[in-house]
Formats: structure tokens, C-alpha cells, sequence
């Protein structure tokens, strides 16, 4: 049984933010994952973000499907409302919740076999619904909780640990995100804190579906040679094209990083987003471009992290259904039942 | 009127008021307006009416049929036997001229005359050139077509002894505003009518005879009803995919939305309706709501069902509310989409692997379609369980005339053991899955509340305190729990209708009839038929699963028993034996399953079929599969 | 032996090749070799051996249990206490002491200390410092932690009088070639022997005594047999989605396929094994390898059969075949996926909405996996239709000493009615669903034979002749056929097993034990140990649905019935007295759910609970709901 | 109820092709669609590129899932086997039968409502597999059968005849399929014959998953203004950016076009693709340049029709599968049962 890796900071760990919590208080219970496992880093990373974004634990909703992955809700904002639903259905669980309480904090976890494979479908829909939520794609190309198999990430050529090869194209998130309209489109590394941590924040300042693909390697099942989910790998290859970086109230976190030639992206809450525009024009908000680049970066076998796209203006799940400005939750009874005389005039039309 | 409301009513003269007719024609033209007409018209002259739209799974172009029973009893059932058939559409000609009884009319288009093969003897056709009436007054195919329908009409009005008056109110109340459109409706009515008039000796010997029947009345079809109930229980969530025959309930709920739930100021929407990609995500939705403590729904069919199955189980282990109406349809598989069955009887009962066992509303007609819409609210948050609404076509898409639609404003939902911030904020600490009250139902709060309201849900397992575990005995605590609990929602459901032969609280008859949902009405009618034939039967007619007390005493009280259901594998039959422990060799099954709404002939003919044979209720008996008898 | 096999053979002085032990290790930490290790020695030393293997659904750090019962007698059920603990895991040690009986004996790694609060006076506690032990010898973190499972594998050996040679065969034959591990391994088990014949007064009372039980078995999950199966009967297209304990029967045939499929010119395969994207896909994917005529199957748990609902539907009335294996888990939703239960029983008799019903062949252990996997494509392809095998976590993924498979070359594979290019050239027309032959099963054929053989493949209404349907005739006429053809199927139904207590033949005892699937081992030693109290009790254990006669001949001759199964809503004595009509009220349910594998002692106990109790039998006491008494 | 538009072409339509079979040979039972459907004209295009192939009725599957167009099986090539499975899922069922028979021609029709809505997660993995089938999904942005409801393909504010506007983003079938990386990727139009049938046929050719998107009006529910599905706007917006003109052993179709500027593709029967390159240096062959392409068309309101992709040398799944080159299910059961003496073998690593 491992402990979550507690995030690597400067200062106390007891230091208490905006609300007067501290760390501890954003963890959940205790990780029964493999010691190393990429998702652990993950949920460390998360725990950093909602701390350092001062959430209120008991307004954050997390929910997941079934995996490894979906189990690390668990494991991070114990006193927020968990949701591990079934495999691979967690973005229509989201849907229904966020049109019924839209100002909940969502933070969605998956894995690549519960997001690419059995639940497909209901993430490319959740994506054009554009749903106000955090996703987190915890991806490691295989599925880990039945032990090793390929997922739809594996790369062509990868050796599972049984020995078999696979020979189907992975499907790259990233694009499918990008091709399918998605509104914010990031990559990172579970073992890079320092990029993830203010992508993640980014992502739940987003008005809509932000879509966050973390390469989290399987140490049990997917950690080797020839993978291009393993740490080496990974470390290797990494293209850190794009870091974003978020100004936020609070100092510490942006210290952790030079500025450098920078392009601000306003979020729809008045912070912003700046990128390190690594190559020249690159433009987070052109969608062509964007989806161009990745394919150019991974033809040259990089994996482009960042921030990649950001459109902050697109209408929501919630905008476009056309509900109230209130929680559907909160509309008082009386406004929602028209009463005997409204009756009346209804069956009129029935007589 | 008596059915559906009190005892039945007083019987007229043969014919008068008395007769069902059958019109035929062809999916996509348009007919449904002049059916409309005929239906409303019989309405409004207070006589109790019916009508079966047996349409194609198509859009265009094949044979479609809509039959209207007029019964001054109040006889709501599918009659079987034509008096009028109003023969259409060429390509049914011969089977439609088969369908009218001896002695019966057959009104037909001229136009294209009937093949003598066709000729009976022991009939009379009525010929009518409607088309070519139509073509000479009304310019443009769309204008011909649609208005022959309506001429149609206007030859019923004159052989039915229809009150014209009340037809032209109608019109105007559809085409008011479009004074060329009612006009050239006006004329068609007028051709057929006067055509009529001149040509045949009107009325016809069955016709009408105003009554004061249907004054408290509605014409209504279930899925409209369901859709009304949803708006006043309060949804604000509907996630759906569409199917037939369940498509409707969502039209008519975002339709009666658009009104009711538009924010006067704002004139955003207090509800959320969301086609989903698929019934299994539609259902996910509806869980994800009910999480955060919305009142939400969804409708279905069968495969919609079928296709939850996974989901239903997670709500219904993780104690979460759903509403789920299944609008039944024939099965298995697609199956006949447009024809009514009664099939997923046992599969709601027990939907999802592993142990479950889920509450179900059954309604007979439009009118408790409303009311149990709105009690499936209650029950699925007093509860914290999926609750099905189960409805069929028949019930879900045909026009009704049920008692009028009450409200009373005093009511409050029923939102179940939510925690509230304030009750979160007095207690030591919460505990998702503690039995506090010994009635199985624990206490939940919904996401944003109060910090100490925070729990994890899953389907995986779990203890009482919410924990995930793998131990046996934290295991069993809670499924047992699950099991009391639903076991306990008996006490808050419908108790079964009871019609005693003898009257309310007379003695048992000799003869059960058992049955549910749509069943009723021809269930009904046959007690009274059996009645006026000196067979007393007493009918209960089940309301909703898990049964009550009630369901058994009427089971035991009665010898010869017979339970009348729409699907082959006698589904009502099997779960009353299993969930009652009364024989399955006791309950002879009356089924029909072809896809059409029952009949009283059926019944009767079953009930006496079997009456006449001996019964077989000793347990040696029993052959190795189940014994059937089908209506 | 005599279990699963003959009748229950000649029992031992008590404590002699008759004793359980239970081994608690953490999970991940390689204890499994170890485990296997000892079954082995204990099998080859031809002794009736049994293991149960309970692990968390998680991959590294939780705790996990191996529990080993050795039966002279051949009783291969869990057996419920334990004799010695082997305490490995510092994290359960309270709770691993607290399970070993009075005067029981508890081995644990002296490295770390039991708490003083563990002690218990009425257990003798044999210390062994294994990890140091293993740290002075050994390097490496891996060598250190794997090889402690082997030294108390060697410790165990000394006080059990385990054959060393048979150990160090073994090993010869895991690590032959690997020379370096094959010593260390030695050594370990040495260090485990040398330090237990020093310290403890080694063998302890209960102890190994070669036999002559093993000789015609095997050592064997059922998972592997039923793969096995698989392969012989032809199966050339397998489509699954990873779930557990479905997962390893996947992962035996394809490492079965690796060799036994292999074209020996092209090295290519001869069966193609497709990991779908979910098990909608993978039952679709059956469903369409199938259609046009390969063998194919699945397997998957109950959550893939909720998925898998609506393609059952569509395989049952479109006449499809479709081999689906069930291996159960404790549900509902997610429920203990690492934990067995039979809680499916119901759903996949009657599993899609409409009307269906699905034939259901329940093996009981590993050797009958294979026959069933055999038997379930025979039955599959001769009626046309979906065969569910239906295991469990407890037969698929524990190993079980079961009589060695047999196979005989001159199996043909029963490929029901498919016509050839020639049966179809010789015909008028071919027209899909016909009853030729009375038997409702229909000929098919399989697309690409033969111009004439073509036909329309369809889920919607369907007439005898294969044409789409409206009509109600022509749909009944295709229903009814299918009922009759499922019905048919029990003329081709493994029958029950049949266990006089008086031995083949005699007379019926009063008590008759009915059961399926795995709990047959806890219910035949039950019938042993009661017969041993002079209580006689004979046993039927169900191995297909739909029952056939027999089932209801024993029924019907015992008084006193008990149906034991592993899951909450007795779902076996559901079924039982849905299908024959024999009243539940006299089937006294014994029901065993919190996902352990059954043990006699639940079983005994709970017989004679209700025996010294009143029968309840008559119908006027049946309750409003199921009535049910636990193990 | 109406008849299957008959093909026009020149020759008496009696006329039989290599193997003595008419047109009329490759019809089916009479259309139930309502009179003016696109898919009637997408089936007559069917009929005609079956017979223009000399396709043997019986060695053909047709397969669908549910809906209007899922109903077109029955209307063509009669004698060919049918499976009108349930909906979404024809997907699965066409990857099983191939697996097992792969030498019989595979046409798989469905919906947009059947492959974009409940059906997406099959469709994405079906191409991911590159199954060898011709699928034509005809698309005509609503639900047909369900009367009228918008599916995923229809655009942001078309008008339902409800009344109803359509907010959600469409899914775009070709750019899903391009960048799930099919190895065939064409479009076209149902009134269109000239252009459908020789992407049909060369749909058939292909050796993989050759998906042919094809707008495919909805007279009864979406034929009107502001649907850029109805027949006018198609009819306006058609940018026949590409044509594919298929060389075949017979003359008579290639004559429909005069050639122009072209550049070969072969396929892997030997028969060979041209494209008029309308834009220069297109370039069928390099996937991100198509993509490219197609989405800069459609941002001026285009719709490129026409062969748009194909790699004609990837894997398709019996490829992957590494399956013998027999069809598995003539593999004769002697040589799929080892026999009782390897079971020996087998049996003495369980003793
Ligand atoms: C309906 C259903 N099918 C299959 C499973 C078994 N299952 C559990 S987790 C999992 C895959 C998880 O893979 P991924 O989402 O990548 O998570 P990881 O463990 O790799 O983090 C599967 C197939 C299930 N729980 N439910
Ligand atoms: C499981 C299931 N859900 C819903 C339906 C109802 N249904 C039939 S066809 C259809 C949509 C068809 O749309 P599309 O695929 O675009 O075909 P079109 O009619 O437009 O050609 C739906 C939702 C069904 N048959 N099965
Ligand atoms: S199996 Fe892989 S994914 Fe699962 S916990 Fe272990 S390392 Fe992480
Ligand atoms: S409804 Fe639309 S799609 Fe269906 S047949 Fe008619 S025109 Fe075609
Ligand atoms: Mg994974
Ligand atoms: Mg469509």
C-alpha cells in the first residue's frame, strides 16, 4: 500500500490557503495503488490544485469510471462528493449532474480503457457537448486493473507483459479532442508536476470541457522499453512545447517558472493563461494550426505538452440547454409545479 | 361514463351508441386530422369513445388503420368486430372488406372501384367518389389529399348522425386564423355530408345519440398524461433517446415545458431536456441528476431497457432515484415497434445482474398515467431506487377518454430522507448507509450541502458507513438492507383496483380475473359480459410491484383464476406465483400477444374455453416447463 | 477420490490428510508460486487437495488470503475452519489469529513480533524469523521477498511431512534451466525445513500421509478447462472484453491457441481472438462470426451480461447461435469483483426485454467446464440460439483436483441444421423459418453457400418465411415456434446429477438437497456428515436449463427440500418453481452470499436449523413477499 | 410506398454484365422509403456498382443497424445474404463476420443517428481496426424513422420541423474518420450518381474500411432551408473538389467522364484510381494535407465531395489478426481439434 507522494514544495506543508486549509486537507484516504503508479502523481497534483485554488472540498464533485485511475478519486479532496461510477459511462453521470447543479466544481478521472474503449462514445459526445467540467485522462496504454491488457493508446509495436504485440493504431486523444471541437486541450506527464499543476488549475477555471490527457505510466503493467507510456520513455521524448503558466493571487507557484516571450489567453474568470510560444506563431486558439502541430511534433516522435488549445468563448452544456441562471437544484418547488388553475387551461385544449 | 370511473353505466338500444367502425388508409396522408375530427366530435357529444391507431414502422406510403369503438357503457376495449369498415387504401381493399362483420357497411373511394372479387353479399357498400369530388373542388395534390380525408369525415357525419355544429366548432378551433384552410375544410365535410344525404338512406341503423357522458372527461393519450404528471411532480432533468412508442412522452413534456416552465423574466428554461447519444447514457444522466438531488427521468422502450440494464443495477445498489418509463412495445429485439405487448414485465422487476428487485408503477389508461407519474417522483426519492412507470403503446399513443386530470395544490414532494444543511450541521458525524430508522432506508444528502454531508457512491461494495469493502458480513449487512427496504415500499404503494362481481365488499366469486395495465378495460368488460351471462367473475387489477397483502388475500379467496396478460410467457402470472408463493397451477394465464390491444371477446372466449375444461391444480401434474394456455 | 468423482471413499484416522491451513500474504508480494508449490506436493503425494485463492481487486499492497484444505475423503469445498494459520502479513495478524480454532497452531515471520494483545492462550505459535532469515542469505529486494514464500513453504513441508522429493521435483521442473534461481529456490526451502525440524517437534498431529487419490486427476482452474473446451469443440473466433474472473479464460485459449492453433507452414493462426472495445461489441462481434457459420464465444461476468441484454435478444429471435460464458462475481453493479457469488442465475434465463428464454448449462467444477464448453457449441448451432455456460469466480479461478479430461476422437461437432451448396441446389426454395420437421428448429444457412440460401437476417417481426412482419398470425406463429424450440432443447439437456443417500436406485430419503454449480462439494459433504448423524438426504444438482423431467420427479418425491445456492434472492428455487410448477413454499432456500466459496458447515447447520423447526408448506401462510431463510 | 429510382444510363436496361446478370438481379424487395429519399438514390447507386462489378449476389453481406437507412439492405441485391441487426452496433457484427469469412464482399449501411449518436464508439473502432467493408453511412442530419429528431451530424442552427434550433456543433463523419486514421475516406451526395457509383465501387475495391459518408436528404424532415442536408443547399455548396474515376475491365462507365489533369492510385486488385486534382498539389495520400484541406473548404461553406483519402497498403484487421489465409470457417474441424494424444501433453503440466 503506497502513500500518495506528497507534492514537492518549498514551504511548510501546513501552510493554510484563502479558506485556512491546508494540503492535508485536499487529500482523500489512503492509495492502494502500486508504489510508482503514474495516477498516484496525479492525484498529488490535483490536491495541489485545489489547495492552492482555495475549492471549497464539500463543492467539488469527482467522479470516475472503473479502473486503477477511476479508483484515485478516493485518494484526493476527501470531503468533497465522489461518484466511482461505472466503466467507462462517467461523462453521462457528469452531464446529468452539471445540467441539474451547474456551480459544482467537476472533476472528472478516467483511464485510457475506461475513456478509448468501452466509453468512446460518451466521451466524444460529452466532448461536443462541451460540459463544464475538468476530464482527466489518466494514460498509460493498458488497462491496469485486469492486469496488462492493450488499451486504444497502445502503440503499434508495444510488448505487452505477456509478450503479445500489438498491431492497432492508438488513438491519440489529443487529436480526437482537437477534431471533435473540444474548448480546452492539454497534455502532460504525471511525473511533471510543475507543468501539470497550473493545467489543471487552468482546466477547472475553464468554462466548459477541459480536456487534460496525462501520460501516467504503469509500473506494474506498461513501465518498459518500447512503450512510449513508460517514465523513460516519456522523459525522453517529452516536447514541452507549450507550458502554461497561471497567474494567480498567490506568488509561490508562478516563481517556479521564468515568464519567457508570452501570449495571454484570458479565461472566461479574469485570470489568464500565458504560453510560452516555443514555436514561432504558435496560436492556441487556432484550432487548424494547433491540430497541425501536434501531428508535425509526433511524426518527429515528440509528444507536444501544454496547454495546446483554449477557446474560452464557446457556449457551454448549460448554455446551450438554455436553463435558468440558478442551480435547476435550487428552483423552489412552487416555481416548478404550474398548479390546479394553469391546469385548467391545459386540459382545455383536451375536451 | 363508467370505464375508466365507476360501475358500468346504463346500456342503450343495440346500435345506438353502440358500434365500432375502422378507417383504412395510407401511412402519410394525413388521415390523422379527420380521425382526430371523429373522435372529438363523438366526444363532445358526450358519448364515451375510443380509438386504435394501428400504424406501420414506417413514414410514408404503407396501410394504416384507426379504429373507432363508440360504447355508451363506457366501454373503453379494442372491439374486434367492425359495423362500418371505411375503406381507403386500395392496396388493403380485400382484407379490409373480410374484417366487416355479416350484415356490416363498407364505405369506399369510388374513384378506384372495387375489384368484384371483392363483392360480399352479406355486406352493404356505401360508394363514395371522394377523390374525384376532391379533385373537381380543390386545387394542388397536397390539398386534395388531405381534404378527402376530411370528406370522409363528412360522409360519417351524415350516416352516424353526427352533431355538424359541433364539427364546424372544431374546425374553427384548429383553423381559426387560417380562414382559406377552414373554409376548404368547411367543403370537404359539406361534399362528403350532402353526398351522403342525397345518395344513402342516413343514419345508418348504429349511429349516434348525444349523452351527457363524458362532461368531467378528457381525451387524452398516456404519454401527453405521463408527460403533465413529470411537469407537475417536478423534473427539471429529462435525458432521453428516442424511440418509438416513448418518443412522444418527451415531445409532450418539452412541449408543455415551453409554457409551463419558461421563467417569466428571464425567459430561460426551468428544465433541461437532453437527447442523449444513446438510452445508456440517457439513464446515466438521470442518475447523475437524481445525485445531485434533481427530480429527472427518462422514457424508453424495451431495447432502451434492455440496453440500461447495467446502470439500473449501479442506482439501484448505490441507492440512487430514477424514474424510468417504459413505454412497452412488442418484442423481443426490435421486434414489432408499433405494436403494443406487455413483455418487460419480469425483466423490470429484476433488471441488472446479481440481486435486484426494483418497484414498478403499472398504469391502465392516460388518467393514472399522470398519477403515477407523479407518485413514481415520490417513491423513487422515498425510496432512493429506480422506480418504472411501465406503459405500453397502446396506453402511451392512443387517445383515451379518462375522468379529467385533478391537482391539488397542497401537495408537497415527497424528497425522501435528504439531510438538509442545517440537520448536517447538528450531527456528530454522517454515515451514508446506516439504518437509522429500521425501515431500510438510509438517511443521503446531495453534493454541496455542508461539508460533513461528503460520502463516496459506488457500485462497488460497500458497507454502512459508506466505506469500500470486500467483507463478507459488511457485504451482506447492506444487500440485506437493500432487500428490506424495497421489500418495505409496499406499504406506500397503489393497492390493487378490486371489483367485486357482487359489488365492493360482497362475497367472492367463484371466478379471478387478474390482469394490469391496459388489459383493464377489456378485463372489465368482460366481467360484465360474463355477468349478463350468469358467470360472477370478480377482477383485481394489479397496480405496482412489489405486491401487497391485498394481492394474496384476492389470490386466495378465489378458486378459479385467471390472469389476463399481453406476452407470451404469462410474466404477470410467473411473478405473482414467485414473489407470493401462491401455484402457478392455480392462476390459468389468459394471453394474447399479437401485438393489438385487447379484447373482451378474447377474454371471455378463454375464460369460458377453460371454464367448460377441468382444472388442473395438483402439483403432480406439473410438466418440466411452464403449462400456458394462450387467449 | 471421490469428489467431484465416485462416492466418498475411505476416511482417515482424524488430523491425517485431514486438516486446513490458511496462508495470509500481501498482495503482489509472489506468494502464488509458493501456494502452487504446496497444492502440488500435496497432489502428487496423492492426496485429495483443495485451495482457495482470496485476493482483493486491486494489484499491489492489499491484504490476500490462499486457504489449503486437505481431504483423504475427496471433500474439495471450502472448509471453514482452520487448523493452522501461516500469518505473513503484519497488516491482518488480529484478525488471521482470531480465525484459527481452539488448539489450532499459528506460523508466523518472527521478524515482526506479535502484539503482546494477539497472544492466545488456546493456540500453539510457531515463530520463524523468515525474513531474516532470507535477508542474511539472499540480495536483492525481489529474491528476499519472493524466496520468504518459499521458506515458509519449506517450514510447512517439516511440519507437515510433505515428500521433499516431490518439492525439489518441482522445482527442477519450474526453474530447470534456470540454474541460479533453481538453487536459491532450494536453498529456501531449506532454510524453511532445516529451521522448523530444529525448533518445532515436527510433523504436527495433523499431518501428510502419501495416498493413491490423485493418480487419474488433474490439478486444473476452471477458467483453463473451459479454454481447453473451447479449443476442442472448434471455436475459431473468441470476442471479449477484459473482466474479472472472466479474463483468464480468455488468456488460456489464446496461450492454448499459441500452439495447439498454430498452421504448422505459414505459422499463422487458425483462430482469431479479438479484445473488443466493450462487450456490446464483443457479443455483436459472436453474434456476426457466428452468422456466417464459425464457432465463437465469449466470456465475460454479470456486468457484460447486463451490457450484452439487448444482442441477446436479437441472437434469440433472429436464430443465431452464441456460446457466452458467465463467470459470476458478487454483484450487484461493480459489487466484489474478486469475490464469488451465483447471482446471475435468473438473468440469463431470461435475459433481453420481450419474451425470451435461454438454455443455461451449469458446470460444477473444472472437468465439467470443459465438457459443458464442449456441449455448449453443440447446442448453440443445433438450436440456433445464445448457450450460456455459467461458472464462477470460485470454479474458474481456483485450482480443483478433479478427474483428468478425456477426450474421444470420434466427437463430431453437432452443427445443427445448416444446409449445403448441394441440400440447396436439390431445393424448390429455401424460405429460413420453417418447421420442417416439427422440432421448431428451422434450417439455416450461412451466407456465401449457395445463390439459393440467401436470406434476411432481422431482429424486427419476422414471418415463418423470413419476410418482415406486421401481422399478428405470423409473428405468434414464429414466437410460439421458439418457444417450443428452447423447450425442445431438454431432450439434449445434460440431466441432473442424482445422489441417493441409499445409493443409486433406492428408495427417496426424506430430506432432498437440490443445488447447482459449485456449491455441489459443500452440499455432497453435507450429505456425507448428515448420513454420518443418521440423517439421509439425497441430492439433485442441476446442471442445465430449461429442467427436464427429472428434475421434477425428485421434487416431487422428497418432503422435506432444500435449495442451496450462492446468491441473495434464491434464485435457483425461483426458477425451479417458475418452470415446473412445483410450490416454493415447499423448497426451504439455504442461501450463502457474501462471495466466499460455500462450506458444508453453512449447509449442515442450516438443514438442521429447519429441521428442528415446523415445515411451513401450506399456501394460506405464503407472505406478500418472498420468504427466504439464510445460511 | 416507391419504387427504387432506376439508374439512368444509356444502354437498354436489360443489358447483363460479365456474368450474365441484369441490373434487376441486384435489386431487392420494393422501397418503403417515402417517395424522393436520398437513400433510394443511394441504393439504385448500390445496385448499380454491384452489377457494374460483376458482384456475385450470394457472396455479398449486407449489413446494417436500425433506421431508415438501415432499411435499404432489403431493397438491394436480393440474393445476397442481409443482417439488419440492432441499432448502432452493425459495427461488431460486420468485424465478427469478417473475421471468420473474409472473402465475401461486406456493405454496410447505416444512419448518421445509427453511426454518430449510439453507434460512435463502434464506428471509431471499426475504422480503427480497418476492417475490409464498404460502409456508407446516409447522412441526412436527422432521425428518420424516429421522425425528425436532430442527430450529431446536423448543424449548428438548423430548424427541426418542430421548430426546435440545433446548438450543438456537428459531428463531421470524414474528419472523424481522417483523423481515427482510415485508410479510405470518401464523400458524396445522393442525387449525385455519377460521382457515388465509382466511390462505391472503388469503396469495394479497396482491401480495408473504406467509409463513404454520403448526404442523403430527408424529404420528410429535413429538406428544407437553413439544412445544409437538404438537396437545394447540397446542390449549391457541392464542391466536387475531387473526382474519382475508376478504370475498369469495362468501358461504358469511364466514358461518363472525360479524364483531365490526373494521378493514379493504385489498389491493391490491380484496378487504379484517378483524381482530378482541382486544387493543385492535392495530394489523396498525405492525410494531414487532406484534413487540411477538408476543414479550409468547409470553413467557406464547402463540401468537398469525392474520394478524399486512401492508403491502400495498410494492414486491415484479418491482417492484424494474423489469421491463416483460408476463410476460418473452412478451416475443416480436423484441424482445429488437436486430437486426444495432444491432450496428453497438455494434461502433464496439470499433474
Ligand atoms: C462493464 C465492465 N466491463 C469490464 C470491466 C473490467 N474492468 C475494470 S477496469 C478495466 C480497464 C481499466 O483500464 P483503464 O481505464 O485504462 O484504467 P487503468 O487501470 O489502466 O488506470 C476493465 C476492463 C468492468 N469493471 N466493467
Ligand atoms: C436501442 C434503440 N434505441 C432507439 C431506437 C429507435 N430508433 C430507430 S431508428 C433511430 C434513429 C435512426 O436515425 P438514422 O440512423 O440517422 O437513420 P435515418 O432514419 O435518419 O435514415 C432510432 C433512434 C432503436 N431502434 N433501438
Ligand atoms: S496496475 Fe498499473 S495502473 Fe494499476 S495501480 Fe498498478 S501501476 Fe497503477
Ligand atoms: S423519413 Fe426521411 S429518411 Fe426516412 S424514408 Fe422518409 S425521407 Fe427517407
Ligand atoms: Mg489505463
Ligand atoms: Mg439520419
Amino acid at each position: 500500500m503506497t502513500h500518495i507522494t506528497k507534492p514537492r514544495v518549498r514551504h511548510p506543508s501546513l501552510a493554510t490557503n484563502a479558506i485556512g486549509l491546508t494540503r492535508r486537507d485536499y487529500e482523500g484516504s489512503m492509495s492502494t495503488l502500486c508504489a510508482g503508479c503514474g495516477h498516484d502523481s496525479i492525484t498529488a497534483a490535483i490536491i495541489q490544485a485545489a489547495w492552492g485554488m482555495d475549492l471549497e472540498p464539500h463543492r467539488v464533485a469527482k467522479l470516475s469510471g472503473i479502473g486503477c485511475s477511476s479508483k484515485t478519486p478516493t485518494y484526493f479532496i476527501g470531503q468533497a462528493h465522489g461518484f466511482n461510477s461505472v466503466h467507462g459511462r462517467m461523462p453521462s453521470i457528469a452531464t446529468g449532474a452539471q445540467a441539474a447543479h451547474p456551480d459544482l466544481t467537476y472533476i472528472g478521472v478516467s483511464g485510457d480503457g475506461d475513456s478509448l474503449a468501452i466509453g468512446l462514445g460518451q466521451l466524444c459526445h460529452v466532448i461536443r457537448r462541451n460540459v463544464d467540467m475538468l476530464y482527466i485522462l489518466e494514460n498509460n496504454g493498458v488497462y491496469g486493473l485486469t492486469k496488462g491488457q492493450f488499451s486504444a493508446s497502445a502503440d503499434i509495436g508495444t510488448k505487452a507483459k505477456r509478450g503479445q504485440v500489438n498491431h492497432q493504431p492508438p488513438i491519440d486523444p489529443v487529436l480526437l479532442a482537437l477534431g471533435l471541437g473540444a474548448t480546452f486541450v492539454a497534455r502532460s506527464f504525471s511525473g511533471d508536476k510543475a507543468q501539470l499543476v497550473p493545467i489543471l488549475e487552468a482546466g477547472i477555471r475553464h468554462q466548459g470541457f477541459a480536456f487534460v490527457d496525462v501520460v501516467s505510466p504503469c509500473v506494474a503493467f506498461n513501465d518498459h522499453e518500447g512503450s512510449t507510456k513508460s517514465y523513460k520513455y516519456t522523459r525522453d521524448h517529452l516536447a514541452a512545447a507549450v507550458e502554461a503558466d497561471l497567474v494567480l493571487p498567490m506568488a509561490e507557484i508562478t516563481t517556479a517558472y521564468e515568464p519567457g516571450s508570452a501570449r495571454e489567453v484570458k479565461l472566461p474568470d479574469g485570470s489568464s493563461v500565458r504560453f510560452r510560444k516555443v514555436p514561432d506563431h504558435y496560436d492556441p486558439e487556432d484550432r487548424d494550426k494547433v491540430y497541425a502541430y501536434v501531428r508535425a511534433r509526433q511524426a518527429e516522435g515528440e509528444i507536444p505538452t501544454g496547454l495546446l488549445y483554449v477557446d474560452a468563448d464557446a457556449p457551454h452544456h448549460v448554455d446551450t440547454l438554455g436553463t435558468v441562471d440558478r442551480n435547476l437544484v435550487d428552483v423552489p418547488f412552487a416555481e416548478l409545479c404550474p398548479g390546479s388553475e394553469r391546469l385548467e387551461e391545459v386540459l382545455a385544449g383536451f375536451r | 361514463m363508467s370505464n375508466p370511473g365507476a360501475a358500468p353505466g346504463g346500456g342503450k338500444a343495440a346500435g345506438v351508441n353502440d358500434f365500432a367502425l375502422k378507417i383504412a388508409t395510407a401511412n402519410g396522408t394525413g388521415s390523422a386530422s379527420a380521425n382526430g375530427l371523429l373522435m372529438k366530435t363523438i366526444f363532445r357529444m358526450g358519448i364515451p369513445v375510443s380509438g386504435k391507431n394501428l400504424f406501420p414502422s414506417n413514414i410514408q406510403g404503407l396501410p394504416t388503420w384507426y379504429e373507432i369503438r363508440v360504447s355508451g357503457e363506457g366501454h373503453t376495449a379494442r372491439r374486434a368486430e367492425f359495423d362500418l369498415m371505411v375503406a381507403m387504401n386500395p392496396a388493403t381493399y380485400a382484407q379490409d372488406v373480410r374484417e366487416v362483420r355479416p350484415g356490416g357497411w363498407v364505405l369506399h373511394d369510388s374513384t378506384w372501384p372495387l375489384p368484384d372479387e371483392l363483392q360480399r353479399d352479406d355486406v352493404t357498400f356505401l360508394e363514395v367518389p371522394l377523390a374525384r369530388l376532391c379533385n373537381e373542388r380543390f386545387d394542388g395534390a397536397r390539398a386534395r389529399i388531405l381534404l378527402k380525408n376530411i370528406a370522409y369525415s363528412g360522409v360519417l357525419a351524415a350516416l352516424l348522425d353526427m352533431d355538424l355544429e359541433v364539427v364546424d366548432a372544431l374546425l374553427e378551433e384548429t383553423y381559426g386564423r387560417k380562414k382559406a384552410l377552414l373554409d376548404s375544410n368547411f367543403e370537404a365535410v359539406r361534399i362528403g355530408y350532402d353526398y351522403a344525404k342525397e345518395h344513402f338512406d342516413c343514419p345508418l341503423p348504429f349511429r349516434l345519440e348525444p349523452m351527457d357522458e363524458t362532461g368531467d372527461h378528457i381525451l387524452m393519450d398516456g404519454n401527453t398524461a405521463a408527460a403533465l404528471g413529470c411537469v407537475y411532480a417536478g423534473a427539471t432533468v429529462a435525458a432521453w433517446y428516442p424511440i418509438t412508442p416513448s418518443t412522444s412522452l418527451i415531445d409532450a413534456f418539452s412541449g408543455f415545458c415551453g409554457e409551463l416552465r419558461k421563467d417569466p423574466e428571464s425567459g430561460k428554461s426551468r428544465v433541461a431536456v437532453i437527447q442523449a447519444e444513446d438510452e445508456l447514457a440517457a439513464i446515466g444522466m438521470v442518475i447523475g441528476a437524481s445525485w445531485v438531488g434533481a427530480r429527472s427521468f427518462t422514457a424508453t422502450s424495451g431495447p432502451g431497457i434492455s440496453l440500461m440494464s447495467e446502470f439500473i443495477g449501479l442506482a439501484y445498489y448505490a441507492e440512487i432515484p430514477a424514474v424510468i418509463f417504459d413505454i412497452q412495445r412488442t418484442g423481443p429485439s426490435t421486434g414489432m415497434p408499433t405494436r403494443t405487448q406487455q413483455g418487460d414485465v419480469m425483466m423490470v422487476a429484476y433488471a441488472s445482474h446479481g440481486d435486484t428487485r426494483h418497484i414498478a408503477l403499472f398504469p391502465a389508461h392516460p388518467g393514472e398515467c399522470f398519477d403515477m407519474a407523479v407518485a413514481a417522483f415520490d417513491l423513487a426519492e422515498r425510496y432512493q431506487t429506480p422506480v418504472f412507470v411501465v406503459s405500453d403503446l397502446d396506453i402511451g399513443m392512443n387517445d383515451w377518454v379518462v375522468p379529467e386530470i385533478r391537482w391539488d395544490d397542497a401537495y408537497q414532494p415527497d424528497r425522501g430522507k435528504v439531510l438538509s444543511a442545517g440537520e448536517l450541521e447538528g450531527m456528530e458525524k454522517f454515515y451514508r448507509y446506516l439504518d437509522a430508522d429500521g425501515d431500510g432506508v438510509a438517511a443521503r444528502t446531495v453534493p454541496g450541502t455542508h461539508p460533513k454531508g461528503a460520502f463516496f457512491t459506488r457500485g462497488s461494495g460497500h458497507d454502512r458507513f459508506g466505506r469500500y469493502t470486500e467483507d463478507s458480513d459488511a457485504y451482506q449487512d447492506v444487500v440485506d438492507r437493500l432487500d428490506r427496504k424495497v421489500g418495505g415500499s409496499v406499504e406506500r404503494l397503489p393497492k390493487p383496483e378490486v371489483r367485486m362481481a357482487g359489488g365492493t365488499g360482497a362475497n367472492p366469486a367463484a371466478i379471478g380475473l387478474v390482469t394490469l395495465g391496459g388489459c383493464r378495460a377489456a378485463v372489465l368488460e368482460t366481467q360484465a359480459r360474463l355477468g349478463e351471462r350468469g358467470l360472477a367473475a370478480d377482477v383485481m387489477r394489479i397496480k405496482a410491484f412489489p405486491f401487497g397483502p391485498e394481492v394474496v388475500e384476492f389470490l386466495l379467496a378465489h378458486d378459479r383464476l385467471f390472469v389476463v396478460e399481453q406476452n407470451r410467457d404469462a410474466q404477470l402470472r410467473s411473478l405473482l406465483a414467485l414473489e407470493t408463493e401462491f401455484p402457478l397451477a392455480r392462476m390459468t394465464p389468459v394471453l394474447s400477444y399479437g401485438g393489438m390491444p385487447l379484447s373482451a371477446k378474447e377474454v371471455i372466449e378463454a375464460v369460458e374455453r377453460t371454464m367448460t375444461a377441468k382444472p388442473a391444480t395438483s402439483i403432480e401434474e406439473a410438466a418440466p416447463r411452464r403449462r400456458r394456455k394462450r387467449a
